[in-house]
């Protein structure tokens, strides 16, 4: 199978049909030990039967497969939610430096002072961003992150031997993982309407919250790209209720160095460092979500956490912790990246980075308001949520226009999240796009527009020119097929 | 109102990650029909705006790389002439140029989750030759596209196995690294879920449990019969789970000839830097019965609508972005690009480099495990029992692990972790391809010395 | 202008067309010395016109034109003469360790003792490969490699009071650079005929070369891909008329540890790291050119040289050196690839690389000689000459093919040249491509003969997919656009 | 007949480099029609194939690093602690993280010189941006491609000089770095040209010189009258050829603004490792009136059959493959690759970044000569003499530089180049912002200290 692409027809088999008895990409030294007596042969296996290529092969093949891939490096990629924004080549550099990749995470604390003293100061500087003393960066991700901070939710509760509170209140626009996670945490999921500004209905939560609510879950700003205006009434109800407010902090991206959520009321958080603070996605990972606590609440962190000594620098337990929810440490290199880019904007550059989020995305809005509805009619944070149901009326989907603008070099945005919003197209610029960029975004989508009416087929059988059209993809779940095999 | 360091003018530093100029605000906040930022931010309750904050003022890249080196600096490793016998699920292994070389290329590193297969087709089909290289490794049906880590992957196949088996309690073998058991308490405390501890040789197990989770290689370094575990569980309506270090796959026979249910493992020895214990990725296979349990995120194949093969992610209702407090996991952001190091891994030994490389581990493993166990006052457990191990084996030492390895650091040798909680004056040491012969005598000689003056 | 591939639409503008004014990619640190008083300002200039963008669109920008060249990593490259085989990744990561990236030129020989090793072992690899044990690494590509050649066959002769040696005799199939390079050095070019079989017509070369001769200049094997059957006749035809031999090395790859320059009477050679020993090409350089000479020559070698003393390594001088070339040792980072190159094969991994890429030069050729022309029929070494002049009779050039080549991800093989062979089409597979790509190569090559009578407009208006069509270069050379300017 | 290491067998060694398996080659053969290699190698003179070869035995990747590694290790660098003030045609400076990224894609690396433009439209949009940046930062109309290095660049530059003005006899300004005359004469010598000293203060000059080379700053790091000199040459029917500093001209006057005819340099400064001396590229750029008797390589901007702007190499008649012995040089394979890291750099640092970098080298350097000055025993003499310099300065030291380097050596300083031959007692030193002030500080510590103590 081949395809046409800027170098050529490409062939697409997977590593199995390429490889060849006998081929290599790979040698090993020989032994430098005297022999030693292998085990019984029951214990042994026969071959693995791993790719048999050569080493031209192997860098030929992953070097055109990623060609195949819309990347930041590549392509402007306005997925909301998501925070693509320029990942710093210096900081993958730096995190790879001999020293760091090639620690051990047994190490003896007294041969891994750099690495613990970086993480100490991540920890410290995460908590005065967020203004939630308490860090730990043992989390992989951001759900992991919430689950965390779920855990410690419980793990307080439990301490004040209040035992009944089993409930987390989640709003109906939360993102997947905070219901997810509640689930995990055995917490019983209760949904906290929006208004029809897309706040929080702080009527419905007063209702809501009890005796039972162990945890509300807001994510700041929302997922519609709003800072909910009755932050401090809404932290009140729940502190009121005895419960605590979780804030998700995935939109961090909008209040660097503008409000700290400690100061809101805010009790637990987690942030996602593959998002505001700039680590590169991957594909899908990895990660990186600390949670960060108020003081109060420090004890009960995730293990584990890096704390000073009197002669330098150790990891340590806190008191009551919640235990381990991983292997080690943490995604150590992740955490390194991002410490680079919070040393290398400082306490300007990181309000630079908000600031200039929210502006782009207001251009964005403002440009584009007259021709594609709103989810909420008013200023957005970092984001905007945008709702293709006038387009939807004229034959055309928000996925359709999402795949239209693939065509242009353009990554589509978030769709049809949040769940609340009918056909929504959630658009996140970040701060690291040039206005020329927005500029011609915002084009292309009104030139989309335009072609529903005069040539809509150009949008249904969107993307033309990518190395495969639209994919069948129920049939995919259908009937899965999830390894190459013999045929 | 606001503080010192408020913005209440557009002007916002100007930094190489931030293109946009003051003139360019100005112009964008014009459209907007704002004076100023404050007019966009409404919302934020006025009295918490602009808060003071203690950070540091941004650096130059140069000033940065500085910074960094004195902190590399900072850290022993083979880098800075140490050599090391720490093992316990993170592994020294060489790490092929080609690994490096692939994982520079930015269209992997920047890109997102392939939410839009038409604009991800390199990071589906390498998710899927992920997916088939631990099929082939594990010797199981299915693999997913990767879980955060080892531990969490074996916590996450304990519980998927309550749910598969509807039982409520996971058998664990008392053998197993603390961080599996560990890992599962933090991942289940809250879902009702008990966890006992089975010993090897059980011959007997609970009627209600859900899995017996197996780590083969254990945490000594030693091969369990996965085997007789196996049969042990099925005999009792559990699942067999089994936790497996990947390298040992290149000699060992696979879980897959055993009717295991569910294999996990740490991935980072195939190809990723120890990088003080992260990012890793976490392996998960299973048998195909069992796939809409899996959690984490599967890619499929399919075709276009020109019928070409292109991937795609699929199963997705098992997510929690479709299925939400329902979902089989709350894992979104996972670990596919340390999936992409383990591809090219995988790609780059191939067939005969794997079973070399686990060869060439065993060889040096067992060299020093026989030279340790001629020294005086140090006893190698697995060789005193005839115990199979690969990677890693338990030393019985004259005095706590931690002392010596206190004298071994002065000799720049890191020496095996302290496992006396586990095995008196034990200390578990692993050697691995990156240890050469002459390494190995110098950590040999210098336990001899150290032996002999205590 | 914009263009579309499989990442969507490309902006092609230029860097300057992008700048606006104030935005940066970078910061320099702040002065820590106390401030100096600046020159008079009659010394000083106004802003240098550099763009102006982010560190983000420097990466994108870079990133994506990336995309639009074939390379050796993602595309078949069968250029001929140029060797385009697998550059492995280890040896440009291995050339750029600190302690070898940041080591300085002019550093005393004892603070450098690991590079000048280097240097020396290479050396002796090269002196045994070619069995010429004088070596300099001084030349920077092949072309100063012959230059300096050349520059010690004139000092030879000059030392031997013998001042009328002022000709080269050149073969008519030998590369522009030979007669170049004679040029440059004072030499009078003398062709020498080729017969019918592609070789040196011995009996023109009898009549040629006499007292006035100072050098033949021979490519071995030669740029037909042949192996001079008469090269020890050659050799002493020269040699008995008081002349020297020059081999032009750069098609080595046919013949490591088949056999010996040195063994055939050849007393110069040079030979291109970028090509026999795998460096990479870079788009074109940068190179190394070695030059090899027989023990007796090789006083004269240019300076540096890297020798072992008493007590470890030094750079020095030849005693009578035709002096220095160029600034400093050569292309040190491209001769620690080729060290690191040779010592990763080996004796028996270098004779496999010639065997194999004789083996598959012959195979394309057999599969191939029903079809196309041969510029000579009988076995070659490492590349084999196709003519299209059966393709040119039917309406097709051998430039068209070369162009329809590029639609199926395959580089052009070398057209044109030799300027002996009447639309010649140089095919030099090399040892590191697969059997399978060979064979994807004949594929695509018989079709394209099977498309002149069927559908000859795909090859005449090749290649479709690429980022541009065919290239008005005429009008580009008469009024040539060299540089961006404001318009 | 054959050596031991024939291969008259058809097995050849099975490498990572070369993926062909016996069979196959067995299958190729016999297509071919032969049965083993050797009759392929029927021209090859029977006696002389096969020959026994001295090399060792090919090593693994693992194993080729670690005699990297200890390669690497004899060297005294940055890296190993050292700090280091040479500079005389090689300067160490920051390299931004940019230029190594790009330069790690391989789709340029693995690129060869663009002969089929449709194929290389990355690599030529680069070799045009790159002819830009070196016209903008010359302030010249037109600039080629990339020359081999900065002395081959000057001494092409001096043979065009000959070749536009049809004279035979070179000026080169005694101050100049030795290594442009010696590598012009190795480029001249057997082209009858003459080469002859001109003083930088002079008033008069031959009246048949091709052109006057002038190197500013000159080879002691100071600022030569580009302007008078070029007139000079102007009224005598000369060229003018100044081989600059690129990072100089972030800040001093560009040659453009002078009337010169060819600027020359040496690229490296701008974003190139120092790599022990190469490789390089050299900066080339002349007048426009001149461009069809430049040397190298040169891009174009053309337009395609679709009226799309493209790239392509043009004015290829200059050069030697089709030119052949009258080409306006030998120059083939030249240093495209190391143009890239310069536009990248160029690029990256862009208007405000290069003024600000010459900015600092210049407050660094005089910074460092002011405080050596100050020494007893110990002159700058371009303090002295009140000449403008950039970089780097002539220190006139109690005793040898070389003496003075060897005690520097003791405390891991890498001093001045001695010069002895040029200056008594004189050492070139040489300040980038590369060093930092206690960097500074420490050197002229020590200076003072070995001064006190001579
Ligand atoms: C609002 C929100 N919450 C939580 C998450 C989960 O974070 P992660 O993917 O890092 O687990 C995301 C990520 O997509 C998100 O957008
Ligand atoms: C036969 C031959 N000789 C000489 C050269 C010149 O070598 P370089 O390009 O390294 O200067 C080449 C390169 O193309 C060549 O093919």
């Amino acid at each position: 199978m081949t395809i046409s692409t800027n170098v050529g027809d490409i062939d697409r088999r997977l590593l199995m049909d390429r490889s060849v008895s006998g081929r290599k990409a790979f040698t090993l030294p020989e032994s430098d030990v005297p022999s030693q007596d292998l085990p019984d042969s029951s214990f042994l296996r026969d071959d693995v039967e791993l790719p048999e290529v050569s080493q031209l092969e192997v860098i030929r093949y992953f070097s055109v497969l990623s060609q195949l891939n819309f990347s930041i490096d590549t392509n402007f990629y306005p997925l909301g939610s998501c925070t693509m924004k320029y990942n710093p080549k210096i900081n993958d550099e730096l995190s790879n430096l001999p020293g760091l990749a090639d620690i051990h995470p047994l190490q003896p604390d007294d041969t891994v002072q750099g690495a613990i003293r970086l993480l100490k100061d991540l920890q410290d500087d995460l908590g005065e961003i967020t203004g939630l003393p308490g860090v730990s960066l043992a989390p992989l991700a951001g759900a992991q992150g919430e689950y965390a901070g779920l855990l410690i939710a419980r793990a307080y509760h439990e301490a004040k031997n209040d035992s009944k509170r089993t409930v987390a209140i989640v709003p109906d626009s939360a993102h997947g993982t905070n219901p997810a996670s509640a689930a995990m945490a055995g917490l019983e999921v209760v949904t906290v309407r929006s208004d029809d500004q897309g706040n929080v209905d702080v009527d419905n939560l007063r209702e809501l919250a009890n005796e039972n609510t162990a945890v509300f879950m807001l994510t700041i700003p929302s997922t519609l790209g709003l800072f909910e205006p009755n932050i401090l009434e809404i932290t009140k109800i729940v502190h009121d209720s005895g419960g605590l407010v979780y804030a998700d902090g995935a939109n961090l991206n909008a209040l660097l160095g503008l409000v700290k959520l400690g100061d809101l009321g805010v009790d637990i958080c987690h942030s996602n460092l593959h998002k505001t603070f700039s680590t590169p996605h991957g594909g899908g990972g990895p990660g990186s979500g600390p949670v960060m606590v108020t003081d109060e609440l420090a004890k009960f962190l995730p293990k584990p956490v890096a704390i000073k000594t009197d002669d330098g620098y150790a990891m340590g337990t806190p008191e009551m912790s919640v235990g381990a929810i991983n292997g080690f440490h943490g995604s150590f290199s992740i955490a390194a990246r991002a410490y680079a880019y919070i040393k290398a904007l400082g306490l300007e550059g990181l309000q630079s980075v908000s600031e200039n989020a929210i502006i782009s995305a207001n251009y964005i809005q403002a440009k584009l308001r007259d021709k594609y509805n709103l989810a909420a009619d008013r200023y957005c944070m970092h984001e905007t949520v945008l709702s293709a149901t006038k387009q939807k009326k004229r034959g055309v989907a928000g996925l359709d226009i999402a795949k239209r603008l693939l065509d242009f070099g353009i990554h589509a945005p978030t769709m049809y999240f949040p769940l609340i919003v009918d056909e929504a197209l959630m658009v996140e610029p970040t701060e690291s796009e040039s206005k020329e960029t927005l500029d011609h975004f915002i084009a292309v989508m009104r030139q989309i527009d335009d072609e529903i009416d005069a040539s809509p087929e150009l949008i249904l059988e969107a993307p033309h020119d990518l190395p495969v059209t639209r994919l069948d993809e129920a049939t995919a779940a259908r009937k899965p097929v999830l390894r190459w095999s013999a045929e | 109102m606001a503080s010192p360091t408020s913005s209440g003018t557009n002007t916002s530093v100007n930094h190489p990650y931030i293109p946009s100029t003051d003139s360019e605000r100005e112009e964008m906040l014009g459209v907007i029909g704002v004076d100023s930022l404050d007019g966009l931010l409404g919302d934020i309750p006025v009295e918490h705006r602009h808060p003071a904050l203690k950070l540091a003022p941004g650096l130059s890249e140069q000033e940065l790389s500085t910074v960094f080196g004195s902190i590399a600096a900072e850290n022993a490793s083979a880098s800075s002439g140490y050599i090391s016998f720490l093992g316990a699920g993170a592994y020294s292994h060489y790490i092929p140029s080609t690994v490096r070389s692939i994982l520079q290329r930015g269209e992997f590193v920047t890109a997102y989750t392939p939410y839009q297969p038409e604009a991800a087709q390199g990071t589906l089909q390498v998710g899927f030759e992920f997916q088939t290289v631990i099929c082939q490794l594990t010797g199981m049906e299915v693999a997913n596209a990767g879980m955060y880590d080892g531990p969490t992957a074996f916590a996450e196949a304990c519980l998927m196995a309550a749910r598969v088996t509807k039982r409520t309690k996971v058998g664990i073998l008392s053998t197993a690294d603390g961080r599996l058991p560990e890992t599962l308490v933090a991942y289940s405390k809250h879902q009702g879920i008990d966890i006992v501890e089975i010993e090897p040789d059980a011959t007997d197990i609970p009627d209600d449990l859900a899995c017996i989770g197996i780590q083969s290689p254990n945490f000594f370094g030693e091969i369990e019969d996965v085997e007789r575990l196996t049969k042990l569980a099925h005999d009792n309506g559990a699942l067999s789970v089994v936790h497996v270090n990947p390298t040992a796959l290149g000699m060992f026979k696979a879980p897959g000839e055993f009717d295991v249910d569910i294999v996990t493992a740490e991935g980072q020895p195939l190809g990723v830097p120890m990088a003080f214990g992260g990012p890793y990725v976490g392996l998960f296979a299973c048998k195909k019965a069992h796939i809409r349990q899996m959690p984490g995120r599967i890619i499929g194949r399919t075709t276009d609508t020109k019928d070409r093969t292109g991937y795609a992610l699929t199963l997705q209702t098992r997510e929690q972005h479709i299925r939400r407090e329902r979902a089989t996991s709350n894992i979104c952001t996972s670990t596919q690009l340390i999936g992409l190091m383990v591809t090219v891994y995988a790609a780059t030994l191939g067939k005969q480099g794997i079973k070399d490389l686990a060869n060439l581990c065993y060889q040096k493993a067992h060299y020093a495990a026989s030279e340790i166990n001629k020294l005086n006052g140090f006893t190698v457990d697995a060789l005193a029992t005839g115990g199979t191990f690969f990677h890693e084996f338990v030393v019985s030492c004259p005095s706590s692990a931690s002392s010596i390895n206190a004298d071994l650091l002065d000799k720049k040798i890191i020496g095996g972790l302290d496992i006396s909680d586990r095995s008196e004056n034990g200390m578990l040491v692993c050697v691995t391809e990156t240890s050469s012969k002459a390494d190995i005598d110098k950590f040999v000689k210098a336990l001899s010395e150290i032996g002999a003056s205590s």
